[in-house]
């Protein structure tokens, strides 16, 4: 990563290529999706035109796309993070429950204090809640050698039931009736933004840590010991980088990162914590990381099209009532179309080799 | 008729003609060497004669007829059998499982489980025809790097290659190995095998070869008869120069940096590969380790940078600093496994050239890396050490095996580091960038730093070293002034026997 | 001038249960109101939505708006608060607002009863129950029906499991196998989808199943019992009706035995004449209020069992 | 505690089985693709999509058999998808495999809807009844275990060795796993890596999908949304637990079924613990049993990176 006015323009014409390609993917996508809701007997144009109102429509449904896009950008990182350093990190779900079981303990029981302090601190419980969590994967990763894929799913399972048993237990709401813990305290909750639609500054925090992970990838020495790490585990061992030490930090960030995401919605948005209160943001951020090929900029755009999508989906439902179910099909193929981009390159070099 | 031909062959990498209109000839028994300078386009041409490039231009005839191979599959069923520079073998097989591997080899046609038995008998039959030392039954990240290449022969002997290519087969054997290949080689040809085989090493190629081609920046230079040939005028075809050997300059005391005592270090395995070593290093020395490959060389260097631990006894390094990370940069080290430990391959050279820098003045601090200076780095490293590279921005995995190299080298003397330890640091490089490398390496010396030179090049040692020991299963067996070493006596000692006996020999 | 009315599912409207039971109930509204309602639903709607979702209704000018479930107190609340001259309705909710009513069940005394039934019904004496999500209803009805069940006075076993989901029915399977496997001759089912596996497992193993929601007698013949019907449909008109008539009321609505919200099922023909009397009995005595059902004390029990630990 | 091991009788045994069964089927197929260098964290996505066709097919056609067949015909039409992408166009195997996750669960929720309707989505469609062995069936204790189960069971259970055996002992075993160690030298010596991979990940995706269709049609008899529930995920993690050995698969699903079997009856007896952890029972273990024997293993080399030629 150069800094000179050449390598702006070059980075500036990749961006304009991914761009278009990704907008014909989209393009791609909805077509295929159009005959699935012909199928079901809709009339696909209403459709989309409520998908792209419900995601865009006003500042009241761009609202909502960012407060959407928050999170994912979070979970997002975190798995993109984690595989710069060779790190699959399935577990993001479950970080991202303890990240918001910290900080809503944090922001119930923690009193009197002014908010920006209250804020910062339930930020950081959740993200040292997170790291904790994935810090175990990498813990039992660089001591005992267990692959982080297996890990990580098994721990996310038991953070989610841990969650379950503590609101309707230990943290609830007294009486105790009710699966829920208490709302936050006033002065533990994000300022919103966008008053009419609930969009929290959390967004900014979102984009200010991608930039923050960029920055620290390709611009300090961590960032190029721990990629290091992630492409060549000899060539860092023997340039000196305790490789297990990293691979146990990189999983603790990527937690924490996961965490945060917890964090923001419970006091960006939830206010009080739930069961199963994620709709598996941890795992849309897997497929978040990759589409943005884990760049952490390109993380903010793959989240941003998938909460478009989503909250454009939920338009879609109330206006036309297809199922929202479609909208998975429609983000599953929007992502198999970006892949399938190669499909030109393919194309070409098959003909070459016929053609000799 | 010549038996293979390749005419006018040409092909072209982004930014780079690897092979400008090459014409090769090769007749049948005969043993065909190729020659040239890191990067000169050997192995690009060898891979187009096995299907795995295709050239961009010209023609290939095998017994004048003309042959396209879209894969190696054509080549293998033409004939051709390829031991490539780095060995195609699947670690986690057996010797026979990768032999056999992709052949129909089957208990008849409706019982489809493997013949293990069978193939075997037919590998040590191949084996005992061709003097080819062997286990089928071993895996083969078990076995030493000399043993694998014997398995490559196999594999291609196996498929009835008539034509073997082999890349760079010496780089990495002991002075033992090379003569038992050569060996092997010439059984091949007597039975009627033609042989192409690259290599860096003049002597060989007299010693081995019939024939010699000589490729310049992609270019043929030359087309010689060994007979008519000695090594200096192939090394100066290759170069266009002359090629000197290091002259050493008389050795200025220093004061002691490394001492071991009673050193016992275990290898991966958890058996002993070093075992009871006492010696000490001193500024402005070059102390040699010699030795065969497998030896605990290998151990012994990785526990003096830190990444081994000992077992017992004392290994102890003056003056070095308390915090890991500038320990790692006091200690420079050219690692033998390039691939594996050297360097990271997608990254781009400057950040390959960065890895152990980074984060110290003047390359930037913990918060930011100056990437300007050290691209500005990396491009004065390309100029000194002539590195065929379009540029430091350019991926690692792009440039030839030797200019790999020479990136690593590069990188470990700009830490200007308190020792060095230098594992093969001319393995795969041509005479003249060896020639370079010797040369910093000595006046490297001559500005006081202390150099670990581990070599299975016995000429290599003699020539720079000022001390050498020679290692045997983990031992030493002996330590000897340079001036007072010769060729046939560390030879002697490389196959286990002590100078004490040596000298009782002698002495009787 | 139609009146729209709009409704909002935490989950899928085919798990035959909870999800399944509301959408039932706006498709009653349309039957019955026929021409002058207009009526919408959103199904599968995450909690990070739920503001956006009402509030849109909301904007789109539908007038009463239903959300189903206590997860949606918050968010209802405060899109009543925005939306004052809209009627919102809460199924068992605890949000509070001028325009807003919960809409709660008396599931104490339907599982009471069906408890008793199920007791009467075993004779291994062992009567089992297999529960979705341990959450606040399904954890009344799964101990009002123990209740009920010990109220038998037959010293009946009780067994309880929950699967931990509502949706995967080879989880209820495998649960309603491991009650059978303890003795128990009859299984009660809290699980949506999640009980058709329960159901299915009574079936093949020949005990006896108590149906969930709907009458699920038609699920099974054989092994349903009888059912534990919570006609959310008819709860739904009846608040609607209230909205038309000017006769809302804010604040906790509590549907019981004797409002023919709750309702004990047909029953399988394994059930005795004499036991179904019985239950007819019963169910009388708690209308007419002879029988009061306190139900569990929830909050308590959860304590006694994290002590427990 | 002794009524907790009160309930390690027969029936406990046959349902360790049979929650294994559908585990088997992913992780054999897992095993298979990762062998050969593709990691496919879409199982998930293709069990769901193999459940519903299965019932489809298993409605349409009367018959379970023919839903099986439908089944595993997707789950390789859907790997083939996989392959094309990850392999042909060597784009990110892990995107790709999410893709499938999503359109698997979308797809297989708007299907059952357009096809069955809304009402009567959970059809009880033909399915496979529990298979008696003769003889074998009466003996007591293993007999119930053991020769009562459902034909897929014996299916699952036979296709561990001969997945060994095929692995191991024959020349398309050793071509998988060259392909999957080192796709350059499998190349060097004829073989087509792309089309190694692609039989491996096609095979895989149909074994996924026997699973799925069992889920639907042996254990099920319909089709709900979202019914595999996670299994895809907990078979890409046996695949590592079993390090790529069929055999290994059999004891990590063993262990996974068991101990969900376990926590059931667990449950039953009246453990005093809150059903949570009752619930994360399976996960803790099979964490608890990584950390106590180690986890450390090596994994295909060149698994996740796509090959190309030349
Ligand atoms: N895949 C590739 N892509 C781009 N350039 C390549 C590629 N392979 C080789 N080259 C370039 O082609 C030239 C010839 O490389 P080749 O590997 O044939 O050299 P060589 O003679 O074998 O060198 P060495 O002695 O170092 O092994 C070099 O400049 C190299 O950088
Ligand atoms: N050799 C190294 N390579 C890469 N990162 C390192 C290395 N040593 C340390 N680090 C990183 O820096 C942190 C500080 O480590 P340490 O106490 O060794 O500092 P140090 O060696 O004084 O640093 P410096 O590299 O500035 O000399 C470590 O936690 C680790 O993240
Ligand atoms: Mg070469
Ligand atoms: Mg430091």
């Amino acid at each position: 990563m150069s800094v000179g006015p050449d390598a702006i323009r070059t980075r500036a014409i990749k961006v304009a290529k991914s761009t278009s390609l990704s907008l014909t993917a989209i393009g791609l996508a909805l077509l295929v999706s159009a005959v699935l809701i012909l199928l079901a007997g809709f009339n696909p144009l209403i459709a989309y035109a409520a998908l792209l109102k419900g995601a865009f429509g006003d500042s009241f449904a761009i609202g909502n796309t960012l407060a959407r896009t928050t999170p994912l950008i979070f979970t997002g990182l975190a798995v993109a993070f984690a595989f710069r350093c060779n790190l699959l990190n399935i577990g993001a779900e479950g970080q991202l429950y303890a990240g918001a079981l910290a900080s809503v303990v944090v922001g119930i029981f923690v009193t009197g204090l002014p908010t920006p302090l209250h804020i910062m601190l339930a930020i950081a419980a959740g993200f040292a809640a997170g790291a904790m969590w994935g810090g175990l994967a990498g813990l039992m990763k660089s001591q005992r050698g267990i692959n982080e894929i297996v890990s990580t799913i098994m721990l996310n399972f038991v953070a989610i039931f841990f969650v379950s048993y503590m609101v309707q237990g230990p943290i609830a709401e007294p009486p105790g009736f009710f699966h829920q813990t208490a709302q936050v305290a006033t002065t533990a909750r994000l300022p919103i933004i966008a008053p009419k639609s609930d969009l929290s500054i959390g967004i900014l925090i979102a984009v200010g840590c991608a930039i923050f992970i960029a920055y620290l990838l390709w611009r300090t020495p961590f960032g190029l010991r721990l990629r290091t790490v992630g492409r060549s585990e000899g060539a860092a061992r023997f340039a000196g980088i305790p490789v297990n030490r990293f691979m146990f930090g990189a999983m603790s960030i990527s937690g924490g990162l996961a965490g945060l995401a917890g964090t923001v919605e419970i006091i960006g948005s939830q206010y009080r914590l739930l069961d199963f209160f994620s709709p598996g943001y941890g795992f849309d951020g897997i497929a978040v990381a990759f589409l943005g090929r884990s760049d952490p900029i390109g993380v903010i755009f793959a989240a941003f099209l998938f909460a478009a999508l989503r909250i454009g989906a939920n338009q879609m439902q109330r206006t036309t009532g297809l199922p929202t179910s479609l909208v998975l099909v429609i983000q599953g193929t929007v992502i198999l179309f970006i892949l399938g981009a190669g499909i030109l390159q393919w194309y070409r070099q098959r003909q070459q080799e016929k053609g000799a | 008729m010549s038996l293979l031909r390749m005419e006018e062959i040409t092909k072209r990498f982004p930014g780079v003609v690897a092979n400008d209109q090459v014409d090769l000839v090769l007749e049948e028994g005969e043993i065909h060497a190729l020659l040239g300078e890191n990067g000169s386009g050997k192995s690009t041409l060898m891979n187009m004669l096995y299907g795995i490039y295709r050239p961009d231009a010209g023609r290939i005839l095998l017994r004048d007829k003309e042959v396209q191979f879209s894969s190696p599959t054509d080549a293998i069923s033409a004939g051709i059998g390829m031991v490539h520079q780095h060995f195609m073998l699947v670690p986690t097989m057996t010797v026979t499982e990768n032999v056999i591997l992709g052949l129909k080899e089957q208990k008849g046609r409706w019982n489809p489980l493997l013949d293990t038995r069978g193939a075997e008998k037919r590998i040590n039959a191949l084996a005992e025809q061709y003097g080819l030392d062997i286990e089928p039954n071993a895996r083969v990240w078990q076995l030493p790097v000399g043993a694998q290449q014997r398995v490559e022969i196999l594999k291609s002997l196996y498929r009835n290659a008539e034509i073997l290519v082999l890349d760079e087969p010496t780089a990495v054997l002991a002075p033992k190995e090379v003569e038992h290949l050569i060996e092997v080689l010439r059984n091949l040809a007597r039975s009627g095998k033609s042989i192409i085989f690259i290599s860096h090493k003049l002597n060989e190629v007299i010693q081995l070869a019939d024939r010699v081609s000589v490729l310049r920046n992609g270019v043929l230079s030359g087309q010689v008869d060994v007979a008519d040939a000695t090594a200096s005028q192939l090394a100066e075809m290759m170069v266009g120069r002359q090629v000197e050997t290091p002259k050493k300059k008389p050795r200025k005391s220093g004061e002691t940096i490394l001492t071991t005592a009673n050193l016992v270090v275990k290898d991966d395995r958890s058996l002993i590969a070093v075992d009871d070593l006492t010696f000490d290093l001193a500024k402005g020395e070059i102390f040699g380790v010699a030795g065969v490959d497998g030896n605990g060389q290998k151990e012994l260097t990785e526990a003096i940078a830190g990444v081994r631990s000992i077992e017992s006894g004392n290994l102890e390094i003056s003056g070095l600093s308390k915090s890991r990370g500038k320990r790692f940069r006091e200690i420079g080290h050219v690692t033998e496994d390039r691939h594996q430990t050297g360097v990271v391959l997608p990254f781009s050279l400057w950040e390959n050239y960065a890895l152990k820098v980074c984060g110290t003045p003047p390359y930037g601090n913990w918060l930011n890396m100056n990437t300007g200076v050290m691209q500005e780095q990396t491009r004065a490293a390309i100029d000194q050490f002539s590195i065929k590279a379009t540029g430091p921005d350019v991926a690692m995995s792009t440039l030839s095996g030797g200019n790999q190299q020479k990136v690593v080298l590069a990188r470990e003397l700009a830490l200007d580091p308190k020792l060095l330890l230098a594992a093969q640091p001319t393995r795969g490089l041509d005479v003249g960038a060896a020639e370079y490398v010797h040369e910093r390496l000595l006046s490297a010396r001559d500005s006081g730093m202390a150099i670990m030179l581990i070599s299975t090049e016995l000429e290599e040692v003699l020539a720079l070293s000022d001390r050498i020991m020679v290692m045997y299963e983990g031992k030493s067996m002996g330590l000897v002034d340079a001036s007072q070493a010769s060729r046939e006596m560390l030879g002697l000692m490389m196959a286990g026997v002590s100078l004490e006996n040596i000298e009782n020999g002698m002495s009787q | 001038d139609k009146i729209k009315v709009a409704l909002a599912l935490p989950g899928a409207v085919s798990d035959k249960g909870f999800n399944a039971s509301a959408h039932a109930g706006l498709m009653l509204i349309k039957e019955r109101f026929g021409d002058d309602v207009e009526v919408a639903f959103s199904e599968s709607v995450q909690r990070p939505d739920f503001v956006a979702t009402l509030r849109d209704y909301a904007n789109r000018g539908f007038d009463v708006i239903y959300a189903h479930g206590f997860q949606w107190g918050d968010a209802i609340s405060k899109v009543a608060a925005e939306n004052p001259e809209k009627h919102f309705f809460n199924v068992y909710g605890s949000g509070s607002g001028d325009n807003l009513a919960n809409l709660h069940v008396a599931n104490e005394q339907l599982f009471h009863v069906m408890g008793r039934l199920a007791a009467r019904l075993s004779k291994s004496n062992i009567v089992g129950a297999v529960g979705g999500w341990e959450i606040p209803p399904i954890r009344i009805q799964v101990d009002s029906f123990r209740q009920g069940v010990e109220a038998a006075g037959l010293d009946t076993k009780f067994v309880a499991i929950y699967t931990g989901t509502f949706y995967d029915a080879v989880k209820g399977k495998e649960a309603a196998r491991a009650v059978i496997s303890q003795g128990a001759d009859v299984i009660a089912h809290m699980a949506d989808a999640t009980g058709l596996g329960v159901i299915q497992a009574a079936e093949e193993k020949n005990v006896m199943t108590i149906g969930y929601f709907a009458d699920q007698l038609q699920v099974s013949p054989s092994s349903i019992a009888s059912s534990a019907i919570i006609n959310v449909d008819e709860m739904f008109v009846q608040a609607l009706q209230s909205v038309i008539d000017d006769k809302f009321q804010k604040g906790v609505n509590k549907f019981g035995l004797s409002s023919g919200i709750l309702e004990v099922g047909s029953y399988g023909a394994a059930v005795p004449q004499e036991i179904q009397a019985e239950v007819a009995k019963l169910v009388e005595d708690i209308k007419s209020g002879k029988v009061k059902i306190p139900g569990p004390n929830v909050p308590e029990l959860m304590k006694q069992k994290i002590n427990k630990l | 505690m002794e009524a907790f091991f009160s309930v390690l009788d027969a029936d406990f045994f046959s349902a360790t089985l049979r929650l294994t069964t559908p585990l088997l089927f992913a992780t054999l197929g897992g095993i298979l693709n990762e062998r050969a260098g593709v990691i496919n964290i879409g199982l998930e996505g293709t069990m769901l999509m193999a459940a519903l066709i299965g019932v489809f097919g298993a409605w349409f056609s009367g018959s379970a058999w023919f839903g099986l067949f439908t089944g595993i015909l997707i789950g390789g039409l859907i790997a083939w998808i996989h392959a094309f992408v990850s392999i042909s166009l060597k784009a990110n195997q892990i995107v790709s495999g999410a893709a499938i996750n999503l359109i698997g669960v979308g797809l297989s929720s708007f299907l059952i809807r357009i096809v069955f309707g809304l009402k009567d989505q959970q059809r009880v469609v033909p399915h496979f009844e529990p298979v008696s062995v003769p003889y074998l069936s009466d003996i007591p204790l293993i007999g119930p275990i053991l020769f009562q189960q459902h034909s897929l069971v014996y299916v699952a259970l036979l296709l561990v060795p001969i997945m060994w055996v095929i692995l191991f002992r024959t020349r398309w075993g050793l071509m998988i796993t060259s392909v999957g160690e080192h796709p350059e030298a499998s190349a060097t010596v004829g073989i087509n890596p792309l089309r190694t991979r692609y039989i491996a990940v096609i095979l895989s995706g149909a074994l996924a999908g026997a699973g799925g269709a069992f889920l639907s049609l042996g254990q099920l008899h319909f089709f709900q949304d979202e019914m595999v529930a996670g299994r895809g995920f907990i078979a890409l993690a046996a695949v590592i637990f079993a390090r790529w050995n069929p055999v290994g698969a059999l004891i990590a699903c063993l262990i996974f079924g068991g101990a969900d079997a376990l926590q059931f009856r667990g449950q039953a007896a009246g453990l005093a613990v809150p059903h949570q952890f009752m619930l994360m029972f399976p996960y803790v273990l099979t964490l608890a049993i990584l950390v106590v024997v180690g986890g450390k293993s090596q994994g295909p080399a060149a698994i996740g990176q796509p090959y190309s030629k030349g």
